[in-house]
């Protein structure tokens, strides 16, 4: 058996050894249940040596040595600081220091903390901008072709002579009007919905909830739809490899 | 700073030395030593103080991002050697040369405190192991996969990085026992059991929307609805059925309005108007309800959580 | 028989139905009919005008474990600019798997070229992998301030020559001073990596977008917005490429015939000119057909159930 | 990338976000019992320990995959609740993590919860587990867990991705009754169609307030219906002017450049033949836009600074060296 077949063999049998918990649990799937997780945990110390605390840590506090093209760095003693830190995350077993293990963890939520105050408007700054939408017409003609308006090197070719594409980009139409007040009405009533220390009470304003959470569902089913196709592809690529990847190189070979 | 320019070497400072230098050894040993006099000083810290030393790391942690945030961004120097005009601009130069020092710091520690995670883990099932406990076995398998990943994968990561100046072993007719081991236990089982384990909720989903897309109530059926027109739209040949029956009654009709009623557009129109707002509106309760508790975890209001 | 059981069947029923299904779809040819999405329409006729002498970016951002979609995308992009002889470049950011499932894919398009008699792509001279960049804000935001200081420390192997040389000394990307020298940038990803390259770049340089089906609705947005110029999304948009690279856009091989793909706002594009088309979306898009009708019965099959079962619990009570 | 890029607007908005929090906490302290409304998930959680305890089965929480931040915290502060009931119901638990950081805090918490509630004895170290940080062997590792253990009820709480449904399925599979919620909107769905009581998008957030009634917790919640409140406002005056101001007809038009991040203002007169002409204003062109998006001249980026006298220009880089500096006596 060369190489190549083994692995494409033992990737065979593992994802079978997983799928048989469809039927049901057994020892089978336990069996790969703890190599994966084994797996895993060997793989993770692996990486946050290789691919984090050895390019993010040590390098930057021990510097690096010219190599080809790159000089070389200095390297930054302060970093030397975050060891003695993170290993008070150890008291946590202590009875007595347990609350110094609060510190790492206390200054990756500052962190984390101060970091939503600064990216909150940037988030959600154009989002609010990008729902006041205008509702009327200017004009009540319809499009009558689909435009674009992409130009210059390598762009698209415009059909439309460029005073007809400014006209069009230019008019909101009555079908796009109408799109626009179902988009605010939506976020709103959405909106709406996540008011949790007022009490909407009267008829409309329980209506307009309702409408609210109703919205949200199809958005809901929106997003469930689209998901599908990803995740039926998964499993159609899983059936290639076990069919045509590894049974066509067995026969084939 | 150097990230940007990546070329040219920052000029010595009081922060750096040169690399593996005996100085830098004696600035990282001495560093660590203090930090270590730190940690024990600070278990002789009396009981009332504990929660505002806690809360003094957070609050300082979190300020940088608010000053940050609040201090005008410098603009970047037209050409080296240029002088901050006033206060405002050197604390703004300072902050964007600081940023990406301070980005590295949550990752680094998260990953100090990888041990931990290890740790609860290895007691979880040597604990199992010597005490027999139902399917002890199985906890061997783990520690045993365990050994064999950590082993491979650190000797083939030697062996690429320090041994192997030619780049002989990028390719695979140039490897070794080590590397075939690792390659086989990492592409060959690892990532095919995530493929596996990933393309389950393929069968899941079949039966989750078996089980609950009835016509129970409203939200049911808006909920079924819109998931299947959006499902059909994806199926290429339908969708394509569907046009060319629109195309035929635009041509019966003459009436152009009906080319929005073809499938993709339906979806198409159903994603911008409906989905995209309704989304919209979840994230900005999200975003509030993040910053909310963001405020409160960085001045120390938070209780039950972390500062309590 | 009794319909009201359809309402509870066993979900191992379900399992091994999809199982077969899914298996036995793949070995039933499919060339299904199709009419493309208005935005992959946008990315084939793109990538079919680009000019040649510009070197086009590829991000790629997935690993094995979507390759149902997005390596059909790559597989489709690689063939267009292999077969327009349109140099790129190549890199991963975020997760170091990603560089090397995506050099797989070149390396066997190369192959599969090869035992066709048709040119292959050599490393340094018509492509350049750049390597990992494990930060993907902080690689956008470098490429846009300087793309020579970005990527200046890059080094790539030459096609025939020994050792490395620096990525900027090689035929592809000699010219470029500024990411807007490249005609082209596609992301290729299985996260929301395409909304941070989105938000630093997309002013900078044409951008276009494959994605799998979990990420595909946020790009519309981003798509009507201008952001992105066209974009193919999961399986169905990589079936839309394969589709179109065998059947161009208003184009009709012989003349008179009514072409496969119509879309008004472009002229005549050709399709692929050489290499393979249909490949691995084809296999698949087949058995997607199969599998989402399936899961429609069973909903349909549920909700007959339930409607028997209700009927008959009312005429009891009557 | 603040000020320059978002302008005072910006920074005002979010100032008054902050004001909005900060005033409802403080408001909050002083006063009892503010209204909150019904959280349907939230009071499923005595029902299902309770069925737990009577089938002698365990109660299982994952807080996602995330790492630690308040999507996890906010997790832990919810299970925090749900284990409380569970010691006084002495009902097993088990808590399964996929972050080291995370581990750490839950373990602690939980400890705490125990020892509050007087029963340190039968707090076990190993019902908080880390299972994996790799997202499916998590996934293989949790659902092996549920199987085995037939946990009576699950409650999936935080940042969840597409293992959303592995662990649903499983969980509904042994007929466990599951609360769930996820921040990430597009797991929601899932877990809509799998779960018996699902927290939507920011009723997440509100869980703890609803549960503990803590004042700064309902304080907070108020401020952040307050901000809700604003961004509706926000949104509607927008709406209301956009419409009325994409009626008029405009001369002048906003060109940006991209390049410097400039923009500036061009009238029909100065611009060039087939630039643009007198047109109904675009959304670029409304007052609200501009608001959003300040107009960056190029002067206001012409900044000189004077040179370093001291400054050596071939191999190091002054600006840099002064920044530092600056750290040196600022810190």
């Amino acid at each position: 058996m060369d190489y190549t077949l083994l692995k494409l063999f033992l990737g065979v049998v593992f994802t079978l050894l997983l799928y048989s918990v469809l039927y049901r649990e057994n020892k089978a799937y336990r069996f790969a249940e703890h190599v994966f997780l084994g797996l895993a945990a060997g793989y993770t110390l692996v990486v946050v040596w290789r691919d984090i605390l050895y390019v993010q840590w040590w390098q930057k506090m021990m510097g690096t040595v010219a190599d080809g093209a790159a000089p070389a760095m200095p390297g930054y003693w302060v970093y030397a600081i975050l060891l003695p830190i993170g290993l008070m995350g150890y008291t946590i077993f202590s009875k007595k220091n347990n609350w110094m293990s609060r510190i790492p963890i206390g200054i990756i939520l500052g962190l984390w903390s101060g970091q939503q105050i600064q990216v909150w408007w940037n988030t959600y700054g154009p989002q609010i901008l990008n729902s006041m939408r205008p509702v009327i017409p200017t004009t009540w003609e319809s499009i009558t072709r689909p435009i674009t308006y992409t130009r210059g090197e390598g762009g698209i070719k415009v059909n439309l002579a460029p005073e007809r594409v400014a006209e069009i980009q230019s008019n909101l139409y009555f079908t796009q009007a109408l799109s626009n007040f179902i988009f605010v009405l939506t976020v709103v009533a959405a909106f709406s919905y996540f008011l949790f220390s007022f009490d909407l009470r009267g008829k409309f304003l329980n209506k307009f909830n309702t409408f609210g959470r109703w919205m949200l569902m199809i958005g809901f089913g929106a997003i469930f739809g689209s998901t599908v196709m990803a995740r039926f592809a998964l499993v159609i690529d899983r059936m290639s490899f076990i069919w045509q990847e590894f049974f066509g190189r067995l026969l084939t070979r | 700073m150097i990230e940007l320019l990546a070329q040219a070497p920052p000029p010595p400072s009081f922060w750096n030395r040169p690399p593996y230098s005996p100085e830098l050894y004696v600035m990282v040993i001495g560093t660590i030593i203090l930090g270590l006099a730190l940690f024990f000083g600070l278990t002789y810290a009396p009981t009332r103080l504990k929660r505002p030393i806690v809360m003094t790391f957070t609050f300082l942690s979190g300020l940088f991002y608010v000053l940050l945030w609040l201090v005008p961004t410098p603009l970047k120097p037209k050409e080296p050697g240029e002088l901050p005009l006033n206060p405002v601009d050197a604390a703004g130069i300072w902050f964007s040369d600081a940023l990406p020092r301070v980005a590295d710091v949550a990752q680094i520690l998260s990953a100090f405190l990888l041990g931990l995670g290890i740790f609860s883990l290895l007691t979880i099932h040597i604990r199992k192991i010597n005490r027999k406990q139902t399917d002890w076995g199985f906890s061997i398998v783990l520690l045993v996969s365990m050994v064999l990943m950590l082993g491979f994968g650190y000797a083939d990561w030697i062996m690429k990085e320090f041994r192997d100046p030619l780049g002989l072993l990028q390719d695979s007719s140039n490897w070794t026992f080590v590397n075939q081991m690792s390659d086989l236990l990492f592409d060959g089982i690892l990532q095919q059991m995530d493929a596996a384990m990933f393309s389950l909720i393929a069968f899941y989903i079949l039966s989750a929307a078996y089980r609950a897309f009835r016509v129970r109530s409203v939200e049911s059926t808006v909920l079924m609805a819109s998931a299947l027109i959006l499902m059909l739209s994806l199926m290429g040949g339908v969708a394509y059925a569907w046009g060319q029956g629109i195309d035929a009654l635009v041509i019966g009709t003459g009436n152009e309005f009906l080319n929005n009623l073809k499938i993709t557009e339906v979806a198409n129109w159903l994603r911008t108007n409906m989905q995209a707002p309704a989304i919209r509106a979840i994230e900005f309760g999200v975003g509030l309800g993040a910053l909310a508790m963001g405020i409160r975890i960085w001045l120390g209001l938070e209780r039950g959580g972390v500062s309590a | 028989m009794n319909w009201s059981k359809l309402q509870n069947v066993d979900r191992r029923v379900l399992y091994v139905i999809l199982l077969v299904a899914t298996s036995l779809g793949l070995f039933l040819p499919s060339r299904i009919p199709n009419d493309p999405e208005p935005a992959a329409k946008d990315l084939y006729a793109l990538l079919m005008q680009l000019p040649e002498d510009k070197p086009v970016i590829i991000q790629s951002d997935w690993t094995n474990s979507t390759r149902g979609e997005t390596m059909g995308h790559l597989e489709a992009l690689c063939r267009i600019l292999m077969s327009r002889r349109i140099k790129f470049v190549i890199y991963a950011t975020a997760d170091a798997q990603a560089g090397q499932v995506a050099l797989n894919v070149i390396r066997q398009i190369n192959e599969e070229r090869k035992k066709a008699g048709l040119v292959t792509y050599r490393e340094g001279v018509d492509y350049i992998y750049l390597g990992v960049f494990p930060n993907a804000e902080g690689a956008g935001q470098n490429m846009r301030n300087d793309i020579r200081k970005a990527w200046g420390t890059r080094q790539t192997k030459v096609d025939g020559q020994a050792g490395r040389v620096p990525v900027f000394d090689t035929a592809v990307l000699r010219n470029m001073r500024s990411v807007s020298d490249a005609s082209l940038m596609v992301v290729i990803t299985a996260s929301a990596t395409i909304d941070v390259a989105v938000q630093r770049l997309s002013d900078k340089v044409t951008m276009a977008c494959m994605s799998t089906g979990v990420v595909a609705p946020s790009l519309l947005p981003f798509y009507q917005a201008g952001q992105l110029k066209g974009f193919a999304g999961g399986l169905r948009g990589a079936y839309d490429m394969e589709y179109m690279m065998a059947h161009g856009i208003n184009y009709s091989p012989t003349p008179g015939q009514e072409p496969k793909v119509t879309a008004e706002k472009f002229g005549e594009i050709p399709p692929v000119p050489e290499g393979k088309s249909f490949e691995r979306a084809a296999r698949y898009f087949g058995t997607l057909h199969i599998a989402l009708t399936l899961l429609i019965l069973a909903v349909v099959m549920g909700n007959v159930g339930m409607f028997v079962a209700k009927k008959k619990a009312k005429g009891g009570n009557n | 990338m603040q000020y320059l890029d978002t302008g005072p607007f910006g920074i005002l908005v979010t100032l008054m976000m902050v004001a909005f929090v900060l005033i409802n906490i403080f408001r909050a302290k002083g006063s009892k019992g503010l209204y909150i409304r019904r959280i349907a998930g939230l009071n499923a959680i005595d029902d299902a320990i309770g069925r737990a305890t009577e089938m002698g089965r365990p109660v299982l929480m994952v807080p996602g995959i995330g790492g630690l931040d308040a999507v996890s915290v906010q997790a832990i502060n919810i299970f925090a609740q749900v284990t409380k009931t569970a010691a006084q119901f002495t009902t097993p638990i088990r808590l399964c993590c996929a972050d080291a950081a995370v581990y750490t805090v839950a373990q602690e918490v939980i400890r705490d919860v125990y020892q509050k509630e007087g029963m340190s004895d039968r707090y076990d170290s190993t019902s908080v587990q880390f299972v994996s940080d790799r997202q499916f062997a998590f996934a293989a590792g949790v659902s092996g867990m549920i199987l085995r253990d037939k946990a009576a009820a699950t409650f999936f709480l935080g940042a969840f991705f597409a293992e959303s449904l592995i662990f649903a399925e499983t969980a509904n599979a042994v007929g466990a009754i599951q609360v769930a919620g996820s921040t990430q909107t597009s797991q929601t769905p899932f877990f809509i169609a799998a779960c018996d009581y699902v927290l939507i998008g920011d009723e997440f957030y509100a869980a703890s307030a609803y549960l503990t009634r803590e004042p700064v917790l309902v304080g907070s919640l108020v401020g952040q219906d307050w901000g809700k409140l604003a961004i509706i406002c926000m949104i509607l005056l927008g709406f209301v002017t956009m419409s009325a101001e994409r009626l008029q007809i405009t001369n002048e038009a906003r060109v940006d450049d991209p390049d410097k991040g400039t923009s500036k203002i061009v009238s029909v007169a100065e611009a060039t033949k087939d630039q643009f002409r007198e047109r109904r204003k675009r959304a670029s062109d409304t007052v609200v836009h501009r608001i959003f998006n300040p107009i960056r001249t190029e002067e206001a980026l012409d900044i000189k600074r004077e040179k370093d006298p001291n400054f050596v220009p071939p191999a190091t880089n002054g600006a840099e060296g002064n920044g530092t500096e600056a750290a040196g006596g600022g810190a």
